[in-house]
């Protein structure tokens, strides 16, 4: 039974993605109580799924490590995970908030040890990796995952195979009975932190997602570069393994596009040029790179790491949205067909691999709101006094890159102490 | 130069891209295009089109009027909506180069001997004449469209295609005198008439 | 099932001796089997198809339509208008859609069918055939009354463009719409699912201007019909039906190849498979005829 | 603290420990050779049963230090986390059983392995003291803001919102800074569809009626000295006064000073009055006021105008800048718009290589632009050539020739250079420059007069990150700044739009106040938050050599008169850095110290040269080298069982003397493992890795006085990822020992 005290001294984080997380840590560290509210086994987010972050190339899970050692030291926060908040009422300075609490099957006591896994026979589409490899029905979401607990798939639950994974556990940390749950909680501050989700790239129909293997997305890209990932960390493509050495970019794969989203998702050409040195990183001088755009967005000061990529000889521009994508049936080659527009070249070129810079769309869709905010027609939050004390961050706020995020988070942190500080003064 | 393109040249003081939003089918929509380039490389007979779609839209809006208007690029268009329906900026761009190529009508610049040009122009005069086409007049007179010579060499070329039809009851010479048409021609013609003329006003107003 | 009636826009090619009579025979004979009234709209005019804009300019056009939707409304009223061919149906409901959100075309179009005493409301949605069988029916439905399935049948759906975009039909993808492959299955043929020219452009009306072109894009919408191993071709529209099938001979001599593929409409297929004989599914009018079909309605 | 140490030692025998090794002999280690006054051993030690084991023995039996041995430092924190006491972890799981093959001839180097780091944690934690904050008697909790534009009046008014008491310190005679000169701005909400008021009379009168809010007009800082919760502030103003102020934390919003167009007279500007920039457009604006824009030659309405984009921006050409100053392109479409707004008639194109209008907003802002009539031109500007008209010559890129336009009015879109005072890491080149007169666009040194006139010893200003912007290094964490307690906003940060400013700005706000609250409390900031340690050091015995205080990534150490270290706390991130530095040894952490480590390599039982067991030393920074090791356990990695790792808060607090003593007690190879350093360095206390690197480079001397072979010491960068790379360093290191041969230095 998971439990949680809050007043209206509370702040409320939705979502631990690197917003919610920057959000509820820059929070408590001021000394405020926080909790934070994680609808998946793990915080983290889509952070956790990239190889590098543009444009100085690090690793991600560097600065996961801190903030997760900030987390675990911080007795400020209240993380719940696998939890989603349902409904919010009242006013800044108080608010009633349900959350409900699907159930993980595995409780404090486990040791991350990792015997169930062992045991289970069934597999499902591992999440973490777009389903690009299975998982274990028993399973650790990802070596970083934070609580470091694991979960029980609950299409496995009611099988032999729970009933195996109990059996292995030598700490009765298994509750197969374990059901879900609510929560009503009190916050005089809510800070709405649910970030993205990659566009659906099977409704960009010319560009044959789901019909040819070999067109993916940049978020799966990313996964191939994982050594942990489907592919052990081989730049390879999905028809035949065949190593991808010449990959075609295409902008604005569903941004910038009525038929999509009307939006500029702001990351993806920045996201594109740093993952031509993915290309080069495993291929050298055999790796080739194609970016199609309609604008190339590297703003502000990071315009160098663009002019870095374009002094790469082997990486190619051409100013074009790309027509459609038709497959050479003889190699699974994609051929990508339009018009360069600088000059009017009509090209078909064939590439091992194509991946779509694929948009961001709001992770909570429109209409699903379950509390009563101002919402731009691309889905995201306006700032806006009628919000209350409801501050959003992060991608919920706008197509953001990470740092942005975390300085909207940051900001957000801000606003939501504010409403708090009031409240303590009256309250006292 | 027909005194309409004079009038015009007159009114827009260079000023093409205005001039094709006052008076082009859609003309308005073409400061919307943001030269993507996704209309050009999805249609079908790209390859023939000397200035592709979305380079006549900026050429519009760098005010090269002759270049466009005499281009025989839009009479290229086969109407099959593809880059409309990709088109991101929702541009109905097929309906632009009919208008395009209807304003070049117009103004007498369209590229006289353009094929497609001829057959649009038969076409029209044809379903207006009876408000229904007469295909059989009309195939005839698209045989000659490029002069009686020329005519007789399609005409027998495709002569094994008409028989084709005519076997296939598909086709009939009788129809040349049989078909009738619409009772309400008068009525049809009186319509396009009013329409024409409204259509003239507004442009000219503009 | 109670009698279905829709106010009628057969288009000019659908006339007698016209080059589509032959899809007008298999549509009446289909429409008798599912008990569809069709009321044609009295002394109907051209559509001015997609080819006319070089004469008509856009008011001209959008009035010419509105005619034909104002006769509708006026003695067919509260009756869906559906077309059969593929200009028809997209003009008719281009104009209506166009003047929907226009009230200033609409005002100036009302202006011209004033000078015949006509008025047009914009009441009834205009609709294809095809989505009359797929939204009234259900392939369901439409598979029931099937009496002769066309077992052994290969058949490529040859959708093309105007049946296709921009609007659709039933919500099918643009790149790759399967309502035709669906029928097909439904009167028990095999349909060939990853014919990839389905949606290919056979030049429209430029195959009469720029026939070399245009043969250029039939070429590969046939050969990639044999293929597939198709035994013919089936298509929505009058125009597609009539470019992919006469120019055979033509692009045989240009290109050397050896096409012989017949092109029939759905609703020819379908009133085989419904049990009546080839003349009424208008096979005599296929210039390159559709022998194995022939056979099964000869059973 | 003088209380008696009473060490806990508790043996874990969960995850398979129990079958993989002999509890019962780890614990008689603990006892017999690490001295624990009590040593138990558990079946499941995280559990709530052996959780409440261990807090009776802290509450009864008066345990203040506790040794862990069961998983990593990195799992079961929760159940671990006990106040006013120290722990240390002994990896038994993750570092030893997971690490090694279950067999039998395996056992006995991994029973080995294991009662090692028993040794180690108990010998560790016998040298730790529960830190306890040194909490200043009174702390001050006024926030100081430099700079009265956008930035710093929103930082002034959320820190005010907040609670706060905040005063702004503005050069000029007035608040509202460049926004001030602004006709209109980007619109910040949708539909995002035309320019919209600034918003600056509003916050003028929001800061009017604030009553925690103190403005300080015509003047600057002209000295902070002292630390976060005491900064002792020298505000002066023209007039020559100058007031004392004491404040808790420093917000620098110090803004841009606008590219000297002047630099660009192929562009026509200087040339014609008729050539502007964007900032001298917003002036035309505001004279006409919603009429028509006159044009300065002749004050003739007008008619056509041309932008230029990206006018001496993202350039390599010499006086250029390099970057991209991220608004022009959104800022030019909102110019346009005036002209269109007095009159549609109006020609108004933008020329343009990349639109850069990201985002929801971007994206609407440039299609209302375009329904708004503006044309937009894909295309390269050469020249622009004075004339009745301007004739502006580029090359048309979609058209591919090169053309030209005829204008009444050319908009260059200049750049952003941020006002960030002296860069203190070129503080030489930058005297040199200004001897030299060298313009300020051409090196990024900023304005040369220092902004903030801190009394650090390692310069008056923010360092600057690249090109003269003081921006934060870490893409996760943008408010990282390497003068704790000082953060920088707004336009001098990086370059950005008011938008993002203001977002800045409160983000900004709530850093200070965060400095303010961790100041108060003695807490450590980012990265080792809440950490309440902090170096201590013995005067006698100090040599005065300065390391320390030079090598200080954060300035947190000055000298006094006598050149002896002064520390401030609250400046401090507590990375040990200065520890590593100290070649005497005077400084050190209640809780990391010489001995916290000396002791545990020390501790580690040396088989003699005979048994052919080497043992390697391996010193792992905490933040990725350690978690890189720990998650090749979970992904049960295999690596050499000699090996025995130590994790260090950073490489730059390794002592030099861990090195020397690790050799000479007999270990046969050493490996440090930092993280990535040089342009793109990922080491959180920016420096640390580097500077082990280069004490590194130094000790072959010590290994030839040894006469040791250089082999056996490694120093390599390392990532939190390289989850199979790093087992592979120390493997090896076992390979090069097999080669080399054992260390002759066992007893």
């Amino acid at each position: 039974m998971v439990e949680a005290v809050a007043t209206n001294q509370t702040i409320l984080v939705v979502g631990g993605g690197i917003a919610g997380m920057t959000a509820a840590i820059e929070a408590a560290e001021c000394g405020k109580q926080v909790i934070l509210i994680e609808k998946n086994p793990a915080v983290g987010g889509r952070i956790t799924r990239l190889y590098k972050y543009f444009p100085k190339l690090c690793v991600p899970s560097c600065g996961l490590e801190i903030n997760l050692r900030r987390l675990k030291a911080n007795k400020n926060i209240r993380l719940i995970t696998l939890a989603e908040v349902t409904q919010v009422s009242g006013q800044a300075g108080d608010y009633s908030v349900t959350v409900t609490i699907k159930p993980r099957f595995v409780n404090e006591n486990c040791t991350a040890c990792g015997d169930c896994a062992k045991v289970v026979e069934a597999e499902f589409d591992d999440e973490h990796n777009y389903g690009m490899k299975k998982r274990k029905g028993a399973y650790l979401p990802f070596s970083m995952a934070y609580p470091q607990r694991y979960v029980l798939d609950e299409r496995m639950v009611a099988t032999s195979d729970g009933e195996k994974a109990k059996a292995a556990c030598q700490f009765n940390a298994i509750d197969l009975d374990m059901q879900a749950q609510t929560l009503e909680l009190k916050a005089g501050a809510v800070i709405w932190a649910t970030g993205w989700q990659p566009y659906d790239a099977a409704k960009i129909q010319p560009y044959g997602y789901g019909r040819y293997q070999n067109v993916i997305t940049s978020v799966e890209f990313e996964r191939l570069m994982d050594p942990m990932g489907p592919t052990g960390g081989q730049l390879v493509r999905p028809s035949d393994g065949k190593a991808a050495k010449d990959v075609a970019f295409i902008q604005c794969a569903g941004s910038r596009d009525q038929n999509h989203l009307k939006h500029c998702s702001r990351i993806c050409c920045m996201a594109s040029l740093k993952q031509t040195t993915y290309v080069r990183e495993q291929y050298g001088d055999d790796g080739k790179s194609s970016v199609y755009y309609i604008d190339i967005r590297a703003i502000d000061r990071i315009d160098d790491f663009y002019q870095k990529i374009q002094a790469d000889e082997n990486v190619t521009f051409i100013k074009s949205k790309v027509a459609n994508i038709t497959e050479d049936t003889t190699n699974g080659n994609p051929v990508l067909h339009g018009v360069n527009t600088e000059g009017y070249h009509r090209y078909s070129n064939p590439h091992d691999l194509v991946v779509l810079a694929i948009g961001m769309e709001p992770s909570v869709p429109k209409t699903a709101f379950p509390v009563d905010v101002v919402i731009n027609d691309n889905g995201f939050i306006e700032q806006d006094e009628r919000n209350g004390a409801i501050y959003a961050a992060g991608c919920a706020s706008d197509a953001l890159d990470v740092n942005r995020a975390v300085q909207s988070a940051t900001a957000s942190a801000l606003r939501a102490i504010q409403v708090i500080n009031r409240v303590a003064g009256t309250e006292g | 130069m027909s005194t309409a393109n004079v009038a015009a040249i007159e009114a827009y003081r260079n000023n093409f891209l205005k001039e094709v939003e006052g008076n082009v089918e859609e003309g308005e929509w073409v400061k919307m295009c943001m030269q993507c380039g996704v209309c050009s490389g999805s249609c079908p007979l790209g390859s023939a089109w000397a200035h592709p779609p979305q380079e006549l839209f900026m050429m519009i809006r760098a005010g090269k009027r002759e270049e466009v208007l005499t281009s025989d690029s839009m009479w290229m268009c086969t109407s099959c909506y593809n880059c409309i329906v990709r088109c991101p900026r929702g541009l109905p761009i097929t309906h632009i180069m009919h208008g395009l190529a209807h304003y070049a009508e117009r103004l007498g610049l369209a590229p006289k001997n353009q094929p497609t040009r001829k057959f649009s122009l038969l076409f029209w005069d044809n379903l207006v004449k009876t408000g229904r086409v007469n295909e059989t007049t009309l195939g005839i007179k698209l045989y000659f469209m490029n002069g009686f010579v020329e005519g007789v060499k399609t005409a027998l070329k495709n002569a094994s295609i008409g028989l084709g039809l005519v076997k296939a009851k598909r086709m009939n010479p009788m129809s040349l005198i049989a078909h009738k048409g619409c009772k309400g021609k008068a009525d049809i013609h009186k319509i396009i008439a009013k329409a024409r003329e409204i259509e003239q006003a507004k442009t000219q107003q503009k | 099932m109670a009698k279905k009636e829709y106010s009628f826009y057969p288009g000019c090619s659908s006339e007698k001796m016209g080059s589509a009579s032959n899809y007008m025979t298999s549509v009446n004979a289909m429409c008798d089997e599912l008990d569809i009234k069709l009321n044609e709209i009295p002394d109907w005019n051209c559509c001015g198809a997609s080819i006319g804009y070089a004469g008509g300019g856009e008011l001209p056009r959008l009035a010419l339509n509105a005619r034909n939707l104002a006769l509708s409304e006026q003695h067919n009223p509260n009756q869906d208008v559906v077309a059969t061919c593929a200009a028809c149906w997209l003009s008719a409901r281009e104009t209506r859609e166009r003047l929907q959100e226009d009230s200033q075309l609409m005002k100036e179009t009302n202006l011209a069918l004033a000078e015949a005493g006509l008025n047009y409301k914009a009441e009834q949605p205009v609709r294809h055939m095809v989505e009359v069988l797929i939204e009234d029916f259900g392939y369901e439905a439409l598979g029931e009354k099937v009496k002769k399935p066309l077992e052994g049948l290969k058949i490529a759906g040859y959708v093309g463009c105007q049946t296709n975009r921009p609007f659709g039909i039933d919500g099918e993808s643009f790149e790759n719409p399967m309502y035709l492959d669906k029928l097909v299955e439904t009167l028990g043929a095999e349909p060939l699912t990853s014919y990839e020219k389905k949606v290919q452009c056979c030049g429209g009306a430029l195959a009469f201007s720029e026939p070399e072109k245009s043969q250029a894009m039939i070429k590969d919408i046939v050969e990639s019909a044999y293929d597939q191993g198709a035994d013919m071709i089936v298509t929505p529209c009058p125009v597609c039906q009539l470019n992919t099938e006469v120019y055979q001979d033509q692009i045989n001599k240009t290109y050397g190849t050896k096409f012989n593929m017949p092109v029939v409409y759905y609703s020819a297929l379908m009133t085989v498979a419904y049990g009546q004989d080839a003349k009424a599914a208008g096979l005599d009018g296929q210039v390159i005829k559709a022998r194995k079909l022939e056979a099964i309605a000869g059973k | 603290m003088s209380e008696a140490i009473k060490i806990g030692a508790y043996i874990c025998k969960g995850c398979g420990l129990g079958e993989r090794l002999q509890g019962a002999n780890l614990a008689m280690i603990a006892e017999r050779e690490g001295k624990a006054n009590i040593v138990r051993e558990h079946e499941f030690l995280c559990n709530a049963d052996g959780v409440a084991m261990i807090q009776n023995d802290i509450d009864n039996e008066g345990v203040n230090r506790i040794a862990i041995c069961a998983c990593s430092r990195r799992a079961k924190t929760e159940a671990f986390a006990f106040d006013n006491v120290a722990m240390s972890r002994g990896n038994l799981r993750e570092g030893v059983i997971w690490v090694r093959p279950d067999s039998d001839e395996m056992r006995e180097t991994t029973e080995e392995m294991a009662a090692d780091y028993v040794r180690m944690a108990v010998s560790e934690v016998k040298y730790m003291k529960p830190p306890t904050a040194n909490q200043t008697a009174e702390y001050n909790r006024h926030v100081l803001v430099v700079g009265g534009g956008i930035s710093g009046m929103t930082a002034a008014i959320e820190a005010a919102k907040a609670g706060y008491q905040v005063d702004i310190v503005e050069k000029s005679a007035a608040l509202g800074g460049t926004a001030a000169n602004l006709y209109q701005r980007i619109p910040d909400r949708s539909p995002y569809q035309r320019p919209m008021d600034t918003g600056i009379d509003t916050l003028l009168s929001i800061i009017d009626a604030a009553s925690n809010i103190n403005v300080h007009l015509n003047a600057t800082t002209t000295k902070i000295d002292g630390a976060p919760g005491h900064f002792a502030v020298d505000i002066s103003t023209e007039s020559g006064t100058t007031t004392p102020k004491l404040f808790g934390a420093v917000i620098q919003a110090s803004g841009f000073f606008p590219y000297d167009a002047n630099q660009l007279p192929e562009l026509g500007y200087g040339k014609s009055a008729d050539v502007v920039t964007q900032l001298e457009l917003e002036a035309l604006a505001k004279t006409a006021n919603g009429g028509a824009i006159k044009r300065p030659s002749d004050g003739k309405d007008v008619q056509s105008v041309v932008f230029v984009q990206c006018a001496g921006q993202r350039s390599d050409k010499a006086g250029h800048l390099p970057y991209c100053s991220g608004h022009c392109c959104l800022t030019s479409i909102k110019q346009a718009m005036y002209f269109k707004a007095a009159n549609p008639g109006v020609d108004a194109n933008v020329i343009y290589t990349d639109l850069r209008t990201p985002g929801a907003g971007g994206e609407d802002f440039y299609r209302s632009g375009q329904e708004a009539g503006l044309t937009f031109t894909k295309g390269i500007v050469t020249a622009v050539i004075p004339g009745d008209q301007a004739t502006v010559q580029f090359k048309d890129l979609i058209l591919n020739q090169d053309t030209e336009e005829k204008a009444d009015l050319v908009v260059l879109a200049t750049g952003m250079i941020a006002n960030s005072g002296i860069n203190i890491d070129q503080a030489e080149e930058a005297k040199a420059a200004a001897d030299a007169g060298t313009t300020v666009a051409v090196d990024f040194i900023g304005k040369r007069e220092s902004v903030l006139n801190l009394t650090y010893r390692q310069g008056p200003d923010l360092p600057h990150l690249k090109y003269g912007f003081n921006d934060s290094h870490f893409i996760c964490f943008p408010y990282e700044t390497r003068r704790t307690g000082i953060y920088s906003t707004g336009p001098v940060r990086r370059p950005m739009d008011i938008q993002q400013a203001v977002e800045d700005a409160t983000g900004a706000a709530l850093k200070a106040i965060q400095a303010i609250e961790n100041a108060g409390q003695g807490r450590a900031a980012h990265p080792r938050s809440g950490d309440l340690s902090f170096p201590s050091f013995q005067r006698e015995g100090c040599t005065q050599c300065k390391r320390c205080t030079v090598e200080c990534p954060f300035g947190a150490i000055d000298e006094d008169e006598e050149r002896f270290p002064v520390f401030n706390e609250s400046r401090c991130r507590r990375c040990g850095t200065c520890m590593g530095a100290c070649p005497v040894r005077v400084i050190s952490f209640e809780n990391y110290s010489i001995d916290t480590v000396g002791q545990q390599l020390k501790a580690v039982d040396m088989p003699d040269e005979f048994d052919e067991k080497p043992r390697i030393l391996v010193l792992a920074c905490e933040n990725d080298a350690y978690p890189a090791l720990d998650m090749a356990g979970m992904n049960r990695v295999e690596y050499s069982a000699f090996v025995r790792i130590i994790p260090v808060r950073c490489l730059g607090s390794m002592n030099l003397v861990w090195i020397t003593d690790a050799l000479n007690s007999g270990y046969d190879g050493v490996v440090l493992m930092g993280c990535q350093k040089g342009e793109n360095y990922q080491c959180h206390f920016v420096k640390g890795s580097e500077i082990a690197h280069t004490r590194m480079s130094k000790v072959d001397d010590t290994l030839e006085s040894l006469s040791l072979e250089k082999a056996r010491i490694a120093t390599y960068e390392v990532a939190i990822t390289d989850i199979h790379r790093a087992p592979k360093l120390i493997n090896d290191m076992a390979k090069t020992i097999e080669e080399i041969g054992m260390s002759p230095f066992k007893f």
